[in-house]
């Protein structure tokens, strides 16, 4: 059985799930996120994003950081494509968002149940 | 026993005080080595930095976090390694890194890269704190 | 009385609050902004100005937006003062 | 799978859970039990007995408590384990 | 108008509201929240302390901190009328539990709308 | 400008990083001052005594908190109070509590008990952050 198990894994690509469920910046949560899947994707690991919650915030195209001296978060994870995190995933929930131009940042729109799978096959999950 | 050679690899997110993470983690620590699980690593990350300082002064009869951590790497050579970063940030200085004469963290403690902790995962099974 | 929100979470608010309360929505607070207004469309609530624009949200609501000063203004002219965080 | 939460906040699984997870309560995590027995009565729940018993919390319960080592065991068996914190 | 105000307010006793929110281990907020309501007492300032939320959970009999190396949050909460803070209320809510023992510890239950007249009413109010 | 000659008290109770707390209660007090308000003193607690390390590495383009509390002290005089007994357990340590020669609190950050802070309070309107 558990070898069963393990070899129907095999069909899928090993990876780590990182989510993110904070809001940009009120805590370094969104950042220390950003910073692990660099880390991740450094040594040749695949890394999955997914935001979901208050991470959503972090997508909002008019968001001014400068306004509280930080540096824009978005700007920050549009990033990530060159560092080799490629699959980036929203959680979408009741309340669609116009202020999120989920099209240019190539994120991926995910429904509840594909996120669960996606958790699921992951070989590891980090909450952030 | 273990009844299979699964490795676990810890990452404490949260600061002893303002949470009670790592004790959790030094529970989980000590119960799997005690079924001979071994503990790649316990990487702190976040907050979690706070937990190699050794400057924290706790009162004689409350439970000291930073003792149990030496401990642990003591008598079960368990590494204890702090993301540089996210360390530095927080005020969490190693000898080598100090600018200015002042320390906090001396060994076994060690600062690395988040690169560390995520190939320590490739070879083992994280659990988050 | 003041009620200061540094959450998301417009409930918090609920023990608290009474007619006469001012809420003022810092940090993570604006996000709550839209909750409160439907919950509470008696109460004045402000949102600081710099936080809002700093999370990118719509300016057209009815929610007054305070500089600083004007934040420190309020705080001076009401008491006692709440702060609520996560 | 496994659930370890850390949060009295019951919904903070919801987006996770699914029906082969099983869920661990820590910490806080153990005032969450009444409600996610409520709303998930069909899956497998766990509660640490030490958190269980520093809070103080009735053992006449549908929720069985896990000793530091049978804790380890599970989380040697199943994949991948997801924390939830506050 | 003001000056009306404030002399209204003189019949009340000058009080600072201390409202505890949090579980007795989890965070140091139990602990930090009964230490500020000594500092207060100690200099004469007159306290009033409010459990609320989760901050029942300190009040339960039957919790065994020694099971997690600490000391028992209620034990320590029961010397407050000592260091003179002698008014503590427990925010009651629908759910009535039987698991504190709030006549011992010379508790008074307070409705919601009596919390809010003590918040409003007192010259400061901290949350922890 | 101040129509009236109220003071404040700010307690800040989160550390930097992991909070934008300290950030928020800097904005406050300059804004006040600005006014003509006076700032009778800034008490940190709980998490909020992180503050006061002066060991916190912060990148060259990112905004330097302990700095600001430094400027803020430096051009209005504004006291920077630290609990005593919350900074110990976290390791927030002046060099007069030093148990082995390191330290990360110099002034004007000074140690103080939560007397002190309510001492403010009877001739001041707190804040809390």
């Amino acid at each position: 059985m558990k070898t069963q198990r393990a070899s129907s894994q095999e069909v899928f690509e090993d990876y780590i799930l990182i989510n993110s469920t904070k809001s940009p910046y009120s805590q370094s949560s969104a950042n220390d996120a950003f910073e692990a899947a660099l880390g991740a994707s450094n040594i040749g690991v695949k890394v999955k994003f997914v935001f979901s919650g208050l991470a959503k915030y972090q997508l909002f195209t008019q968001q001014q950081a400068n306004k509280i001296n930080r540096k824009n978060m978005l700007k920050r994870l549009s990033s990530l494509p060159l560092f080799e995190v490629e699959d980036i995933y929203l959680l979408s929930s009741q309340s669609t968002d116009e202020s999120i131009d989920a099209e240019s940042m190539k994120i991926t729109l995910i429904e509840p149940e594909a996120f669960k799978s996606l958790c699921l096959n992951a070989s590891q999950v980090l909450v952030f | 026993m273990a009844t299979d050679n699964t490795a676990f690899t810890l990452i404490v997110t949260k600061s002893p005080f303002d949470s009670r993470n790592a004790e959790s983690a030094l529970y989980f620590c000590k119960a799997a080595i005690a079924q001979g699980f071994a503990i790649e690593q316990v990487f702190f990350y976040q907050a979690g930095v706070q937990n190699a300082s050794l400057l924290q002064q706790v009162n004689s009869d409350e439970f000291d976090v930073y003792q149990a951590w030496l401990e642990l790497h003591e008598q079960q050579g368990v590494r204890l390694n702090v993301c540089t970063t996210a360390a530095g940030r927080r005020g969490i200085v190693s000898e080598e890194c100090a600018l200015n004469g002042n320390y906090n963290v001396n060994p076994p403690f060690e600062q690395v890269g988040l690169s560390d902790y995520f190939a320590a995962l490739t070879s083992s099974k994280g659990v988050q704190f | 009385m003041i009620i200061q929100l540094f959450s998301s979470q417009a409930s918090k608010i609920d023990d608290y609050i009474n007619a006469q309360t001012i809420v003022v929505l810092i940090q993570d607070g604006v996000y709550a902004c839209k909750n409160i207004l439907n919950q509470y469309p008696d109460c004045e609530i402000y949102a600081l100005d710099r936080d809002w624009h700093a999370a990118g949200l719509e300016t057209n609501i009815a929610c007054q937006l305070l500089s600083d000063q004007e934040w420190v203004l309020l705080c001076s002219k009401h008491s006692p003062i709440i702060s609520l965080q996560d």
